[in-house]
């Protein structure tokens, strides 16, 4: 399918067009990506008051739905903080740094076959490479607020990161040797080839990026740069105001981002699920549903809310926010040239969005590991057990290759050795039992 | 015209920031501007077509070198180098050092210019360099390779055996 | 007591020797609860040594107790431990009996034991959830301060306040029941078995959970004794000693119940052990709510408290251990010197010993096992 | 009810000091006006300090003689009041009597008696279930029983800190809840309620009072 950008080029001056086009796509994915990360904090607080039977942000909007754009202006407004002793200049960069390399990482993921920003041919090393300069940030940021809780937090965050990086590579090299290309267009391409979804021949190696992606984004459990209860806020303690929002979005961003490399690599990009059983077509029609849907969770809420005066600014926002949904379910439902363009994107959003709520149902219910706990799950578990994945991956392609095995059946070969490794390495440590002496009068 | 005002743009950036890395005093700052360097060589390699290295580039160097010795950096207190005259032992080796490569660079270009100038490569040429270079690292030129990696694992054995030892 | 004001911020490091750094924990740390000040000693991020530095909110009760009457003193108590107001309350008031060689009636004895381990189970809930959240689940805490809301319903209907409730008078009650009190603590005891069973899948067998707290601050029973320790710290080093059992006091000797005890005496035995004290609390309060005899409340103590001379101590099992008061009495309207035995303050003493050899974010959770107020350390 | 209390109050009441030495049998008639709150609680248990002579106090006067003070029981509690050796007869109570918990440490200021304090020990023997209450006099310094419960660690510092009591042989002697500058020790009784160190306040807290 064409790029939708590419109608404007005949409008276009012949000096400007190969800049112009990507600018725009640029400014499109990066307004897009705002909007999405402040709604996906939105979403976390949501999620998790429900988990822990509480309501979340109720009062800004309907169900809190303006929250966000609450929160982001209070932040802008707010003072901002330079303590004194602190590397002004670097101060200032850090936000800035781990910002830019959230971001610019998703130039080159591949939303749909028909919107991606540029599609480089050795583009999973840059998004791998661009989203590890994220790490500057939290470095930078902890050593130039001069004080002790961020240092150490920049300190634990950067030997984290660095270890599980090589975890998350290895993660990596599974899917490169499956589809034997670097491009991330490529990849999505074979799997759509081969039919299947990598996840479904390489699942260690899933399990291993998302683990690695939760530790490279300093979540829940492994949130130990910004443990509360030993370092106050890690490494943006000393952040206020603007700068600390900045921090803010490149978190969440780089949230999204390693959620959509995950979905790139093995949950088949922007492809829809079962894409080769034809009749599942109908699932095409899910975005109709979807919208339709939220048109009616809208309108049955709004009957809910109270009928007083004071509520009606909410009621009528509720009730705007379900014309909108029905707007574009019927008009998904009307113009399938308009759903077929945006079959992509639709379903790369949703696995994304099914990824994030992995994050945050984590976060809500793991305790955080302890420093040598962390280290040792990452050099003396993961580490191994990647290796040995890649191994067994490449046995599997040989199978599959030279032998002429069932690709699906010579790789999970691969994967069940892999999997023996993992049980040996566990079996060295000793399951928990939770026994007490015994009772008694 | 464009690739030669990024070009320029590109080098004099890295040169700039090269010169601030050997003359800022705290030693962060050095390091700010020695990832600076390197990145824009990343992009010059980009120009150039070749990609893989310049993703190598970012990977390893900016995002694994550089981070360890931010590490280093941070956990060792440099507050008294700060406080010292960036060069005060090794001034005149190093100015003499510069000298001789200045002389020898100047030498090259003074011979070599008589010397027909590279044909310009096709664009499309070089686009599969990442197969390229993997078949050239592991076929052609296979055991160097190998020589190389035994010799970083041995290097990478001693190191953690003589840190372990303390 | 810190002098210097400017160190009083939470982490600060001095180089020592080559390794040796001292880093200073609070008193304004999210993880101390409250005002509590640790100086560690850490070699690398092992901790080598220990010291406490406590006494901020120091605030003399005992020298108030000199200077009132007797039952004026007994608010009082309710802010030594501020989260287990009610079980202070009850150790107060029946050591005053036991001065005036006075007995509560069975009536205000029963009231009292339920409201006790009412008040039991919401301490424990309280330390249950700050401890997980120190630890890194932030969930259990809102799960478990849904259970402490309904008991300290119960509180506030039955005397008005919820926190600091001064619910008991020196020979028994001030108030009557409230009509449906028996049907509340039943209705909560019906859901609280399920309750605990919902902390423990969050917890229990979570590996994570598991190995931060299996074989961190472990002390041994000979160490514990020696420590003086008590509560769930003394009986998840496995020594089966809960007063209620050793010498009941209140209706504790009407009832049955089990004492649980840990193997080990880690961090997650003492875990273990809180949370079958609360399945055991509910099991007294079913009990007791099932059966609490009609008749007075009050005992015929006069109206003016005036204890012939002599002294007495007596404790009760806290929450957090033993709770004892020792009073002496010179024959006047006011004691002449009120001694509180506080568990917090002399659990505290054993933190140095359990945090040896650990990493600091272990010193966090030991802290949070050891389950301390500061308002009862401190006094 | 108010007017058995007028009855109490109507007795004359000794006044404060010697309660350990002087059992006073006061209690005894008085209380009888009042119902015995629990019917079948048995007759009304004397109130007050009586002397005691059981087992245990024979074993450690033969042991100990002199050393030893009055043995009593006062509301049923057993009370034994040591001169002199407090440290080996600690050592023997754990070693040889089982009092392996050291519940409790504190004192008592007597004001206008010699020695001044009273310092309570109260033990508990796990093995027999009981307790008893050691009661050494001592003049401003004590021997630290550190070395027989090191649970007695901070107690003694508490002590120290609100007594002045010092004690000798403990590893550690400092304050531990008012600031190591602070002058005074409150909970003598000679400290009124109201009295602070007033230097202390000013130098750093930075105000005149602190009431």
């Amino acid at each position: 399918m064409t790029n939708p950008f590419d109608i404007l080029a005949p409008y276009l001056p012949d000096v400007l067009e190969p800049f112009l086009l990507p600018l725009l796509q640029i400014g499109v994915v990066f307004l897009g990506l705002s909007l999405i990360v402040a709604y996906i904090v939105y979403a976390e607080r949501k999620i998790l008051a429900h988990m822990q039977v509480r309501l979340g942000p109720m009062r800004v909007g309907p169900h809190g739905l303006l929250q966000p754009i609450a929160d982001g202006l209070k932040l802008l407004l707010k003072e901002d903080i330079i303590p004194r002793g602190a590397d002004s200049f670097i101060f200032w960069l850090a936000p800035v740094l781990s910002v830019m390399a959230a971001f610019t990482g998703f130039a080159l993921i591949p939303f749909a076959d028909n919107f991606i920003v540029t599609d480089v041919n050795v583009g999973l090393l840059f998004v791998v490479g661009i989203s590890s300069l994220g790490i500057y940030g939290i470095i930078l940021g902890g050593w130039s607020s001069n004080s002790h809780y961020p240092l150490l937090g920049a300190l634990r965050s950067a030997a984290q990161l660095v270890s599980y990086e090589v975890a998350l590579g290895f993660a990596l090299v599974s899917a490169l040797l499956l589809s034997g290309t670097l491009s991330m267009r490529g990849i999505v391409e074979a799997q759509i080839a081969h039919g299947v979804w990598f996840v479904f021949v390489q699942p260690v190696a899933f399990f291993i990026l998302f683990v690695a992606a939760i530790a490279e984004t300093n979540r829940n459990p492994f949130d130990l740069p910004e443990a509360e209860s030993e370092l106050v806020a890690g490494f943006h303690t000393e952040y206020s105001g603007f700068r600390f929002s900045l921090y803010f979005l490149g978190e969440y961003a780089a949230m999204v981002l390693v959620s959509s490399i995950a979905v790139t690599l093995f949950l088949g990009g922007w492809t829809r699920p079962f894409q080769s059983w034809a009749w599942l077509d109908s699932l095409k029609y899910m975005p109709v549903a979807l919208f339709a849907f939220a048109a009616y969770w809208c309108v049955v809420h709004e009957r809910r809310m109270p009928r007083a005066p004071e509520w009606r600014w909410q009621r009528l926002m509720l009730l705007g926010l379900g014309g909108g949904a029905a707007v574009l379910a019927v008009g998904f439902a009307a113009l399938p040239p308009v759903l077929n363009a945006i079959q992509g994107v639709f379903w790369f959003l949703i696995k994304v969005c099914g990824f994030l709520y992995g994050f945050i149902w984590f976060r809500g219910t793991f305790p955080r590991y302890r420093f040598d706990q962390l280290m040792r799950l990452g050099w003396h578990y993961m580490i191994p057990v990647a290796i040995a994945n890649t191994l067994f991956c490449g046995v599997g392609l040989v199978l599959w290759r030279s032998l002429g095995w069932n690709f699906a059946g010579s790789l999970w070969i691969g994967t069940l050795l892999t999997l023996l490794v993992a049980l040996l390495l566990a079996g060295q440590t000793e399951s928990p039992e939770p026994t007490l002496a015994g009772q008694g009068d | 015209m464009f690739y030669l005002v990024n070009f320029y743009v590109l080098a004099a950036l890295a040169v700039i920031s090269a010169i601030f890395v050997i003359t800022r005093r705290n030693p962060v700052h050095s390091v700010i501007f020695l990832i600076i360097t390197l990145l824009s060589l990343a992009l010059l390699y980009v120009q150039l077509q070749a990609e893989f290295l310049a993703a190598v580039q970012i990977i390893l160097y900016i995002g694994g070198i550089m981070v360890l010795f931010l590490f280093v950096i941070m956990l060792v207190n440099l507050d008294i180098v700060t406080r010292q005259a960036p060069f005060n032992r090794q001034w005149h080796v190093a100015g003499l050092a510069a000298l001789v490569l200045l002389a020898e660079l100047l030498a090259v270009i003074y011979w070599g210019r008589a010397t027909p100038t590279l044909p310009q490569a096709p664009p499309t040429a070089l686009q599969p360099n990442t197969e390229l270079i993997g078949i050239t690292l592991f076929q052609n030129y296979l055991l160097p390779f190998e020589i190389a990696s035994v010799l970083l694992l041995v290097a990478m054995i001693g190191a953690v055996l003589m840190a372990k030892r303390r | 007591m810190a002098k210097d004001n400017g160190s009083q911020f939470g982490v600060e490091t001095t180089v020592l020797g080559a390794d040796e750094i001292i880093l200073n924990m609070g008193p304004q740390h999210p993880s101390t609860h409250g005002v509590l000040r640790v100086k560690l000693k850490l070699d690398g991020e092992k901790v080598v040594a220990s010291e406490c530095i406590i006494g901020y909110l120091h605030r003399g009760v005992e020298k108030i107790g000199e200077n009132r009457t007797y039952p004026q003193f007994a608010p009082y108590v309710d802010r030594t431990d501020y989260v287990a107001a009610v079980s202070n309350g009850l150790g107060y008031c029946e050591a005053v009996e036991k001065l005036l060689g006075a007995e509560a009636p069975p009536r205000a004895r029963w009231v009292r034991t339920i409201l006790t381990e009412l008040q039991r189970i919401a301490s424990h809930l309280l330390w249950l959830g700050t401890h997980a959240l120190d630890i890194g689940a932030i969930t259990p805490l809102f799960y478990t301060f849904r259970e402490r809301e309904e008991i300290l319903k119960i509180f506030e209907k039955y005397c008005g306040a919820r926190l600091t409730t001064h619910a008991f008078r020196i020979g028994g009650l001030q108030y009557e029941t409230y009509g449906g009190f028996e049907d509340e603590v039943k209705a909560f005891c019906r859901d609280f078995d399920k309750r605990i069973d919902e902390y423990e899948e969050l917890l229990t067998s979570n590996r994570i959970w598991v190995e931060r707290t299996r074989n961190i601050g472990v002390i041994s029973a000979e160490h514990a004794i020696a420590m003086a320790v008590s509560g769930p710290i003394l009986r998840g080093s496995g020594i089966r000693w809960d007063i209620r059992k050793a010498m009941p006091y209140a209706a504790y000797d009407q009832f049955q119940f089990d004492i649980p005890i840990g193997q080990r005496g880690d961090t997650y035995d003492r875990y273990l052990v809180r949370l079958e004290e609360m399945r055991q609390s509910r099991r007294i309060l079913l009990q007791a709510v099932e059966s609490i005899p009609e008749g007075p409340i009050l005992a015929r103590v006069g109206k003016v408290i005036k204890p012939p001379p002599g002294e007495v101590y007596h404790s009760i099992e806290a929450p957090k251990g033993e709770l004892g008061y020792y009073i002496v009495s010179d024959g006047t309207t006011q004691p002449y010197r009120l001694r509180i035995r506080p568990p917090s303050f002399i659990n505290l003493q054993a933190l140095d010993r359990m945090v040896q050899g650990h990493l600091v974010a272990d010193v966090v959770a030991i802290i949070g096992t050891i389950d301390i107020v500061l308002g009862e350390v401190d006094r | 009810m108010a007017d058995d209390q007028k009855k109490d109050e109507a007795q004359p009441q000794p006044p404060a000091g010697g309660a350990a030495e002087a059992p006073k049998p006061v209690a005894a008639e008085e209380k009888k006006a009042a119902p015995p709150p629990k019917p079948a609680a048995p007759a009304k248990p004397a109130i007050g300090p009586e002397p005691l002579d059981n087992e245990l106090v024979r074993r450690l006067r033969a042991r100990f003689g002199t050393a030893l003070g009055d043995a009593t029981l006062d509301r049923k509690q057993a009370i034994i009041v040591v001169r002199e050796r407090l440290i080996e007869i600690c050592e023997y109570l754990k070693a040889e009597e089982k009092f392996d918990f050291l519940t409790d440490l504190t004192a008592v200021d007597w004001f206008d008696r010699q020695p001044r304090f009273d310092v309570i020990l109260n033990l508990y023997s796990f093995p027999h279930n009981q307790r008893l209450r050691l009661k050494a006099t001592v003049g401003d310094t004590c021997p630290s029983v550190t070395g027989v419960w090191p649970g007695a660690n901070w107690l003694e510092r508490e002590c120290y800190d609100m007594f002045g009591i010092r004690f000798e042989g403990h590893p550690n002697l400092k304050r531990i809840l008012m600031p190591d500058e602070w002058k005074g020790y409150p909970l003598r009784k000679d400290y009124d309620i109201l009295k602070q160190d007033t230097d202390w306040v000013r130098e750093n807290i930075g105000i005149e009072s602190g009431q």
